[in-house]
């Protein structure tokens, strides 16, 4: 029986050995140092969507004192989480390894974070719920630091850094106040407390608490009021790291909302989700019309994430349910294309020049037709254009939306969404309309065959998801079906 | 007033007094000083909360060595101490009242209507079975086993972190080869050109 | 024999078949081709026309009212293409065919040196085809596609010459003015299809009737409703004072002279500018239930007929001042309808486009002859070097102003009596300025006949030493014309009067006893020439003469005396009474309308302030946006705190249950 | 196992059009072009059968095709077309055609990407027309913003950075409420006792289900936007002018051709029969809008300099009387009792749009021929074209005195349909669109005068010449069915028929 | 006696001059990564008040983690200020403003 069970925390038991195994090679075999890093890594993350997939449609089993759960929602993310990281690191390796300020840490840092990710979608107490959080979040600080020469990458760290301490302060403050409110800093607990004692949820310190902790969850989305790190470490960070930052992360923080709206606090879903419902409105205003007056693509597509997660926040809020599925297949389809966006800037970038501005994309679309051409359908799909997947995602969402009756939610949302049509359609503009002419366009990087591949195996999933929506959808409500 | 209230508001006084002044010094080193007064400070109230062995991990470990760090760093440096001198006035008012206000809704929060002695009451007389260390080492392999675990990997990720972006490799780095400064020899310093007379060499 | 449909689906095919045999494949055709083609078209046309008259005049064949096909159905009404072979059909057939060809054949001449020689073949060609379309009819909506097809070749033709800014500009404005009538015309359909639920002639005649009785009213404004027939009546009229140049839309006509001369006779005097006539006789019936609208014909026709003459008096152009005159017979045409006195109208219509035809093939002979000089002042003395085209025209203008026993007398003459008989309040103000009309008639045919023929000339010698006849077939259809100037009226008055009309065209009598007197009081066309020269008519028409013969043979300078003597008259005349002015005012004013309405609004308020506005408020509220971000750390910690304490009052403000 | 006619009507030139953007190659532009034909001829072929095989006496949707396509929503891969919808269908198929064939002259960069653009669209025009289930129907509606915005942007003039963007923001910014609202039915189908749930996203649903007068009113106006902006009405009709202008011909040609219908197609699927009172309520304010395009904006088309504002602003004028003839609808039943006039109402607008497409793209097309000689679109630029282009000048012709309604052609049938009908509801209705009898002619005729008429000043425009091979073609295509359609609606006509009276049938029906 | 809240409000105060300490300290990186310190110090002392008077034990494991993780984030943090210091030159809070709007 303990092995069955123990088979629960593979995923993490492999990935951290051969993290360790990727420190060890990275330190000890100096020629092949570098490559074999990278396969150590790229096994790490097989391993773990190999693991993570047996798992998924299992039942629910818990570990560890209430420490650690593994259900279907924290093995499909495992794996999703897993897999997107495979690309990430595949879309990234050529520009990594010829930075001239790579370390041979910046992989292992990378299966780190992901560990740490791992943690958190199966975090079952607040305890490892904020060690999972940490540690996806420390590793993070430092990459953004690397690979870059200029002053740019120091700053942004730190002022992610400041910012991300001080929400996970305000969210330790809030679990401290849950803890003191219900005795306890088990998810499973906490739920039954709350859910025995409706008394509990007049008491202020309870609501400070929840307000604390959902605080420090929108930070990890980014959304507004607490997304001003976003864009900055979007600028800041070197196009690699933009590209982890910009899709894993994602993942991860949905399997903190699902932990913490409905494993902990479903007896309090009036409180949070007004709270939500303020952030999904201001998210979606000032992400989209934010991104409207930028110049740099990276800080761009910052403010239209945020955007995104406020579009995400309204399917949470919407249904206890429906909702998750509905927010799930668009957190799922939302990281697919940014993997893919950035995966093309990664692809494109060199490591003296990156692709910063959208200025950077003029005459793409003659020079690099095929690339530019998926960079639009992922643009559009971003942009919620039918026929991609992007679209479909948002159909669910508002019909979920709709039926829970938040018609006036609706309503600005899509009108929020026309405003963000306009800075994608700028990006496709620039890229097949604006004819590249006596301006030097800096050399892109020659995209190897494989790499065109995957990325149009990417794009393509994104066009085929949104043919195709069914299967995607199918796999998300199957997910939260045993609740 | 009995004497655990009287320590109680004198340590407390003193935290938040060296608290402010850990935020309003305008040194570095000063404020450094400050906070370890202040780790004094609320590791004695934890005392009263019976914490013992967290207060002295405060103390052991954070005065002895995370601010070490800090001042290690602030003395390393070698920051412009002057520079940083200018205060921070101008919105001095606004961001005392939102601080203010942050507190005062706490304050509202965890006040005595909820959490008075009225309400709740600790035991007076806690049965000392075992000490607070026993008690702490006992959970902490057994049910805490996995966020202890965790907590390994996160320091390991800190070091790695920390010393990948610190450690400057040998070619960053200005440091005498003394090997290779024996090793060198004339031809690797001194090139000799034979000049053509009458032809422009330049 | 064959039966009448064959006939009348063969008179209209042939030209059809020719015009687009030739337009098509003109430029590879020879110009003997072209016109052979075209001339014998509608040669076999008008042969066929005057079968189709003859079977029925003299073989009394049943009129002819079939379907051709469905043109469409919709709602519950079916829009059908059919024939309605009866009496007046085929007189206008026979009319349109004849002087169709006359034109063809004075076309081979007129044009010879044109580049556009076949297409100008192929034009009139198929105009006789509309024209065809248009008086074979059997419902409103066939009549409005040959109505149209006229109009647009008309349109053609007027600018046939393209390259002439000033003949563009014409049949611009002749295809607005026109629009302007087919916008009553087509209300007027609309109407009768509202009312009849039909736009078959024969359906709608029989419930005529029925529909005056209903009392079916349409609702202009609240209170104000007007019944159906006579609205009807006017929009229809509107149309046909588009279309047949009536006041206040008669000023396409004069200009529509930029044409080449040809289709001057053909269009604009002898057929199409008459086929406003033809309508409201084919619809008497419709027409006669409704008193309004003859006031209405009336007050238009009389009105016509007496401005018009009035500015023929001014005119220099030799083309202008026949068209003007045009205009005037139009209005007596017109005035004729407004009295019920039809048949007479159309006995108007006929003579008319005889002597008229004359006169533009004559006054299109002198122009050639003067090289495209149009101007009577620089002509003169023509009768010596032009004995036959001064004799036709001569024939024309006697015709014209109506001296007994040439066509026009008789159809004027008539007109005038039927005026005088008719018992409608206003006729009698009529009658006297149809009177007048006819002084002035003959004032302005010889001022134009004595300064072009018999004052001194004043062109270049070289110009005169190149005067001569023009060729046989430019004669031939002035002579023809000329024989029938003189004697259509002798001809025809009889059968007229014994009623040719009757069955096609409908007088009600007890209402309109103008017409059925007049045929009481007929004696014989013999008898009528001789009274003719016992009354006022004659007398007036002669003191025109003579005024023209003082003013402009006799005492040449008499004119310019009497215009110095009256200025402001001479200014109204010479502005044309300001129709055209205030067309171009109307214009004006609509173009900077329209411009306004593009750049003040859809401009600036639409685009500049709602679409680039919101865009731009947009990107306004962007940029403040980006100002929030000021990439310091204390302001970003700031937001955070101050967005958890927001956060913290919205749940407090939304969540009363928490103490 | 009948064809699925539909289906392979809209995805073979989507499929065809997306495999020729493999021959990228410049040097295989001939190839591609044949290969585009290659496509293009069968679905004509095919949009012919299916004219051929439609039973224009049934009401009920023929053809009809349905497919599990996203089971949670019930949402269905629902095909079927009526009679409004089957000639909409055969006009996309032979407009794509006609702009294929047009592309071998005046398309020389970027060919096969040009041909795929249009091929999908054809593939997407097809399937808006022909969807039954509301996702389908928007995912068709909204995608086809991209290649028309590609098409602009890339193909367009020197404006067309700001034309194809303002194009896709207002025509998006229209479209993203018919979502919201298409969701709402979807919601209240659910709610709705007696209805299918297993076709709750269905169209045809939603034209069962009762609505109280609000809702009626709020889904209206939802729906007015979207269909609206597409058709366009007045005030939201600034993105057309921008559009033609800066689009390339066969753009323009589109454009006008079937995108304008949509708008229109929109009214007769939706509104009409989804919130019938609703549109009764606000018939007479739409009456006014329409009314309002129709006067104001051709006394904008007067004052017009550049050939391509001066017919898209003649559009815009057009399609005001469509949209006339649908919401005159309501007063023609209340003044004369009976519903035939309305039903002609409905059957004239429907062939105004048909006729309007065939026109418009016929003046687009004899506009970009003369723009491809002289890269020029300003009237004054022009003058006495006639005389070295007379075949030219008498296509254009034709197509000029149809865009005035001349009897005889295309042109006319529609807006003698609505006048006459109009008619019964209010004299004034009648007369306000009769005007575009004058100010249609004015500005038409106006442009023909300056650019075909008159003297040769200039040595480039005695330089030009005239049409021929596929260009005599091209407009020998769309003169005859614009001739044809002129002397012998009745068969179109018939088409609408049954689906007329059924329309009138359902907005007399209360919904409340 | 010393009531719960007393000790709440001791830390709620310590937490307020942490969070006021980072957005009103416009000069120093190092004083804020203090403040952050100062943050977690006053959530220990609520996890230990609330553990002490609940009588569970688990609060106080609670703060042992949150001391473990404070650490290794001191740890981050200076390493993050070094690079930076070294990159820059300056660790003015008030110069790190490359990264806007």
């Amino acid at each position: 029986m303990l092995s069955s069970k123990l088979s629960c925390v593979y995923p993490e038991i492999w990935l951290f050995c051969l993290s360790c195994l990727a420190l060890m090679t990275d330190l000890y075999l100096k020629r092949w140092a570098k490559w074999t890093t990278y396969f150590v890594s790229q096994a790490a993350l097989v391993g773990v969507m190999f693991f993570a997939f047996g798992l998924i449609g299992k039942k629910p089993s818990v570990l560890f004192y209430n420490a650690f759960i593994m259900d279907d929602i924290a093995a499909l993310l495992k794996f999703m989480i897993a897999g997107i990281g495979f690309f990430v690191c595949m879309y990234s390796r050529k520009f990594v390894f010829e930075s001239p300020h790579y370390r041979g840490e910046y992989f292992v840092l990378c299966l780190f974070s992901i560990l740490g990710m791992l943690v958190l979608v199966s975090a079952r107490s607040f305890l490892s719920l904020y060690l999972g959080i940490e540690l996806f979040a420390l590793p993070l600080y430092a990459l953004i630091t690397m690979l870059k020469d200029d002053s740019i990458g120091p700053e942004a760290a730190m002022k992610y850094f400041i910012m991300g301490a001080l929400a996970s302060g305000l969210m330790l403050y809030g679990i401290s106040l849950v803890y003191g409110i219900t005795g306890s800093f088990a998810m499973p607990e906490i739920a039954t407390i709350l859910f025995q004692n409706p008394a509990l949820h007049a008491n202020p310190a309870l609501l400070f608490g929840v307000v604390f902790i959902v605080a420090g969850f929108a930070f990890k989305f980014g959304a507004v009021p607490f997304h001003m790190w976003l864009p900055d470490v979007y600028e800041g960070s070197s196009i690699a790291v933009t590209l982890f930052l910009g899709t894993l992360p994602k993942l991860a923080a949905f399997g903190f909302a699902i932990r913490l709206f409905s494993d902990t606090f479903l007896a309090l879903a009036g409180y949070w989700q007004g709270l939500l419902m303020v952030m999904a409105v201001l998210s979606l205003l000032i992400g989209n019309v934010a991104a409207i007056a930028q110049t740099n693509l990276k800080r761009m597509l910052g403010y239209s994430t945020i955007a995104h997660m406020g579009f995400l926040f309204l399917g949470l809020l919407a249904a206890p349910q429906q909702g998750y599925v509905a927010a799930l297949n668009y957190i799922i389809v939302y990281t697919l294309m940014a993997l893919g966006v950035f995966g093309i800037l990664t692809a494109l970038s060199r490591s003296e020049y990156e692709i910063q501005n959208i200025h950077d994309l003029k005459g793409l679309g003659v020079r690099y037709p095929w690339i530019a051409f998926l960079l639009m359908m992922l643009l559009f799909s971003l942009a919620g254009i039918p026929p991609f997947a992007g679209f479909y995602a948002k159909l669910f969402v508002l019909d979920v939306l709709m039926k829970a009756g938040h018609m006036g939610l609706a309503i600005p949302a899509v009108l929020l969404t026309v405003v963000g049509v306009f800075y994608y359609l700028r990006v496709v503009r620039v890229m097949f309309f604006e004819v590249s002419d006596a301006q030097p366009v800096h050399a892109y990087r020659i995209i190897s065959k494989p790499g065109v591949a995957l990325l149009s195996l990417n794009s393509l999933a994104i066009l085929m998801l949104g043919i195709f929506p069914t299967p995607l959808f199918n796999v998300c409500s199957g997910v939260f079906a045993w609740r | 007033m009995k004497i655990e209230q009287v320590v109680f508001y004198i340590f407390s006084l003193l935290a938040i007094l060296s608290a402010s002044m850990v935020i309003f010094s305008k040194n570095s080193v000063k404020s450094a000083l400050f906070l370890i007064l202040t780790f004094f400070a609320t590791a004695g109230i934890w005392m009263l909360l019976e914490a013992e062995f967290l207060a002295l991990t405060l103390i052991l470990v954070y005065v002895g060595a995370v601010m070490v760090l800090f001042l290690f760093v602030i003395m390393m440096l070698d920051v412009d101490i002057a520079s940083l001198r200018e205060g921070f006035t101008r919105y001095l008012p606004f961001g005392l009242g939102v601080a203010a206000l942050l507190i005062i809704g706490l304050a509202y929060a965890v006040g005595g209507e909820k959490f008075g002695l009225n309400v709740i009451t600790p035991l007076s007389i806690q049965p000392k079975v075992a000490s607070n260390i026993v008690a702490l080492g006992t959970v902490l392999f057994t049910r805490f086993l996995y966020p202890f675990e965790l907590a390994g990997v996160l320091l390991l990720t800190a070091i790695v972190a920390a010393i990948s972006l610190t450690f400057r490799s040998r070619s960053q780095r200005i440091a005498f080869i003394a090997s290779k400064q024996i090793e060198t020899r004339k031809e690797d310093r001194i090139k000799l050109v034979q000049f053509e007379i009458g032809k422009k060499n330049l | 024999m064959l039966d009448l449909k064959s006939l009348a689906l063969a008179t209209l095919l042939t030209p059809l078949a020719a015009a687009v045999f030739t337009g098509v494949l003109g430029r590879n055709l020879s110009k003997s081709w072209v016109h052979t083609l075209c001339i014998g078209a509608v040669g076999v046309a008008s042969i066929l026309s005057c079968s189709i008259l003859t079977s029925l005049v003299f073989f009394q064949t049943e009129a002819l009212n079939i379907h051709l096909y469905t043109w469409a159905v919709a709602g519950d009404i079916s829009f059908q293409a059919g024939l309605l072979i009866d009496k007046l059909t085929a007189a206008m057939m026979c009319i349109v065919t004849f002087i169709s060809f006359m034109v063809h054949i004075y076309t081979v001449g007129y044009m010879r040196d044109d580049a556009g020689y076949r297409r100008f073949f192929s034009y009139i060609t198929l105009f006789t085809f509309g024209m065809l379309v248009l008086v074979t009819s059997n419902n409103f909506l066939q009549l409005f596609f040959g109505w149209e097809m006229v109009g647009v070749i008309s349109y053609l033709l007027i600018g046939f010459w393209f390259h002439k800014e000033s003949a563009t500009v014409a049949n611009f404005k002749a295809f607005i003015i026109n629009r302007i009538g087919d916008f009553g015309f087509i209300l007027g359909i609309a109407a009768i299809a509202y009312g009849f639920g039909t736009l078959d002639y024969a359906r709608v005649f029989s419930q005529v009737e029925t529909v005056a009785v209903s009392g079916q009213a349409i609702m202009l404004f609240n209170p104000i409703a007007i019944p159906i027939i006579p609205f009807a009546c006017i929009c229809l009229f509107i149309g046909a004072m588009g279309k047949s140049a009536q006041v206040p839309l008669h000023v396409w006509l004069p200009d529509s002279m930029e044409g080449p001369t040809p289709i001057s006779a053909l269009i604009h005097a002898a057929t199409m500018v008459t086929a406003g006539v033809f309508m409201v006789a084919r619809l008497s019936a419709l027409f006669e239930h409704s008193a309004f609208a003859l006031h209405f014909i009336l007050l238009i026709g009389t009105l016509t007929c007496l401005l018009m003459g009035l500015v023929a008096l001014v005119q220099n152009d030799i083309k202008r001042i026949i068209a003007y005159s045009t205009l005037s017979q139009l209005g007596y045409m017109m005035i004729a309808m407004g009295v019920s006195a039809y048949p007479i109208g159309i006995f108007h219509l006929v003579t008319h486009a005889f002597f008229k035809a004359l006169l533009f093939l004559g006054a299109g002979s002198v122009i050639m002859a003067l090289h495209h000089e149009q101007n009577i002042w620089q002509m003169g003395d023509l009768k010596k070097y032009m004995p036959i085209t001064y004799i036709t025209m001569l024939i024309g203008s006697l015709a014209l102003i109506g001296f007994p026993p040439f066509a026009g007398f008789y159809s004027k003459d008539l007109i005038i009596e039927a005026v005088k008989v008719s018992t409608m309040p206003g006729a009698s103000i009529a009658y006297y300025i149809a009177l007048g009309s006819v002084l002035i008639t003959a004032l302005y045919t010889f001022r134009l006949f004595f300064v072009v023929f018999h004052s001194k000339a004043t062109m270049s010698v070289e110009t005169i030493s190149h005067l001569c006849e023009p060729s046989l077939n430019i004669r031939l259809p002035l002579i023809v014309l000329a024989l029938l100037s003189m004697s259509a009226g002798y001809l025809l008055v009889g059968p007229l009067l014994q009623g040719y009309f009757n069955g096609s065209i409908t007088i009600n009598d007890a209402l309109h006893p103008g017409f059925a007197m007049l045929q009481a009081h007929f004696q014989g066309a013999f008898a009528m020439a001789l009274q003719g020269f016992w009354q006022l008519p004659f007398y007036l028409s002669m003191a025109g003469v003579l005024i023209a013969w003082l003013c402009y043979v006799r005492y040449p300078q008499l004119s310019s005396h009497i215009q110095k003597t009256f200025p402001s008259l001479n200014k109204i005349l010479n502005h044309k009474f300001g129709f055209d002015t205030f067309y171009e005012k109307i214009a004006m004013q609509g173009m900077s309308l329209g411009r306004s309405f593009w750049q003040q609004w859809d401009n600036k308020l639409i685009d500049g302030m709602g679409v680039n506005g919101t865009a731009n408020a947009i990107d306004h509220i962007a940029n403040r946006l980006r100002q929030f971000q000021t990439g310091h750390l204390y302001h970003y910690a700031f937001f955070m705190i101050l967005g958890f304490l927001l956060l913290i009052s919205w749940m407090l403000l939304t969540q009363p249950g928490v103490k | 196992m009948t064809l699925p006619l539909l289906s392979l009507l809209i995805w073979l030139p989507i499929i065809g059009g997306s495999s020729l953007l493999l021959f990228k190659k410049e040097s295989l532009a001939g190839w591609v072009r044949g290969f585009a034909l290659l496509i293009a001829l069968p679905c004509l072929g095919l949009s012919a059968y299916m004219l051929h095989a439609f039973d224009p006496t049934r009401w009920q949707m023929q053809f009809q095709e349905t497919h599990t396509w996203i089971p949670n929503l019930n949402i269905y891969y629902a095909l079927g077309i009526d009679g409004f919808s089957a000639p909409l269908i055969a006009l996309s198929c032979f407009m794509t055609l006609l702009v294929i064939l047009a592309s071998y002259r005046s398309v020389k960069v970027r060919v096969a990407e040009y041909l795929a653009a249009f091929l999908i669209m054809q593939g997407l025009m097809c399937g808006v027309f022909s969807a039954l289930d509301a996702v389908l129907f928007y995912s068709f509606w909204e995608a086809m913003l991209i290649p028309m915005f590609l098409i602009i942007g890339i193909w367009g003039g020197a404006n067309r950075l700001y034309a194809t963007m303002k194009f896709f923001l207002y025509t998006f910014l229209g479209s993203v409420l018919l979502l919201v609202v298409i969701i709402y039915l979807q919601i209240l189908a659910r709610q709705t006792p007696g209805i299918d749930p297993s076709a709750t996203f269905n169209i045809l649903t939603y034209h069962q289900l009762s609505l109280s007068l609000i809702a009626q009113k709020w889904v209206f106006l939802g729906l007015l936007i979207a269909f609206a902006v597409k058709v366009p009405m007045w005030p939201v009709h600034t993105w057309l002018p921008d559009a033609h202008v800066e689009a390339p011909t066969g753009g323009s040609v589109i454009l006008a051709a079937i995108l304008l219908k949509m708008g229109g197609y929109g009214f007769i699927r939706f509104i009409l029969p989804i919130v019938p009172n609703a549109s009764q309520a606000f018939a007479s304010g739409m009456v006014s809008l329409s009314l309002i395009a129709i006067v104001y904006i051709a006394m904008i088309a007067i004052v017009q300099k550049d050939m391509k504002k001066l017919i898209a602003y003649s559009s815009i004028s057009h399609m005001g009387v469509v949209t006339l003839g649908f919401f005159t609808v309501f007063s023609i039943v209340q003044r004369s009792g009976s519903e035939s006039g309305a039903v002609m109402s409905l059957q004239g607008a429907m062939v105004q749009m048909i006729s309007h497409g065939l026109v418009s793209a016929a003046l687009f097309f004899s506009i970009g021929i003369l723009y491809d000689r002289l890269h020029t679109r300003l009237v004054n630029d022009y003058g006495g074209v006639a005389h070295v282009m007379p075949v030219f000048a008498t296509f254009f012709m034709l197509f000029v005195l149809a865009n005035i309604g001349m009897p005889g052609t295309a042109g006319f049938v529609g807006e003698f349909l609505i006048i006459v009908s109009a008619f019964k509801a209010n004299i004034w209705y009648a007369a306000g669109a009769a005007t575009i009898l004058i100010l249609g002619a004015s500005y038409t005729l106006w442009m023909y005068k300056q650019v075909i008429f008159g003297a040769v000043f200039q040595p480039r425009i005695s330089a030009l010449k005239d049409i021929q091979g596929t260009e005599i073609v091209l407009l020998l295509l769309l003169a005859i069915p614009i001739l044809t359609l002129g002397f012998w609606p009745a068969p179109l006509l018939e088409m609408f028929k049954a689906s007329s009276e059924h329309l009138v049938g359902q907005i007399l029906q209360s919904k409340i | 006696m010393i009531a719960l809240s007393d000790y709440l409000t001791f830390s709620a105060i310590l937490f307020g001059l942490g969070v006021a300490g980072i957005f009103m300290n416009r000069k120093n990186v190092i004083t804020l990564l203090m403040c952050l310190e100062l943050i977690l110090l006053s959530v220990s002392t609520n996890f230990i008040a609330f553990s002490h008077y609940l009588h569970d034990l688990e609060g106080q494991l609670f703060v042992f983690f949150i001391l473990t993780v404070a650490a290794a984030e001191a740890a981050i943090g200076l390493a993050i200020l070094v690079v930076l210091f070294r990159k820059k030159g300056t660790i003015n809070v008030d110069k790190m403003d490359m990264l806007k709007g």
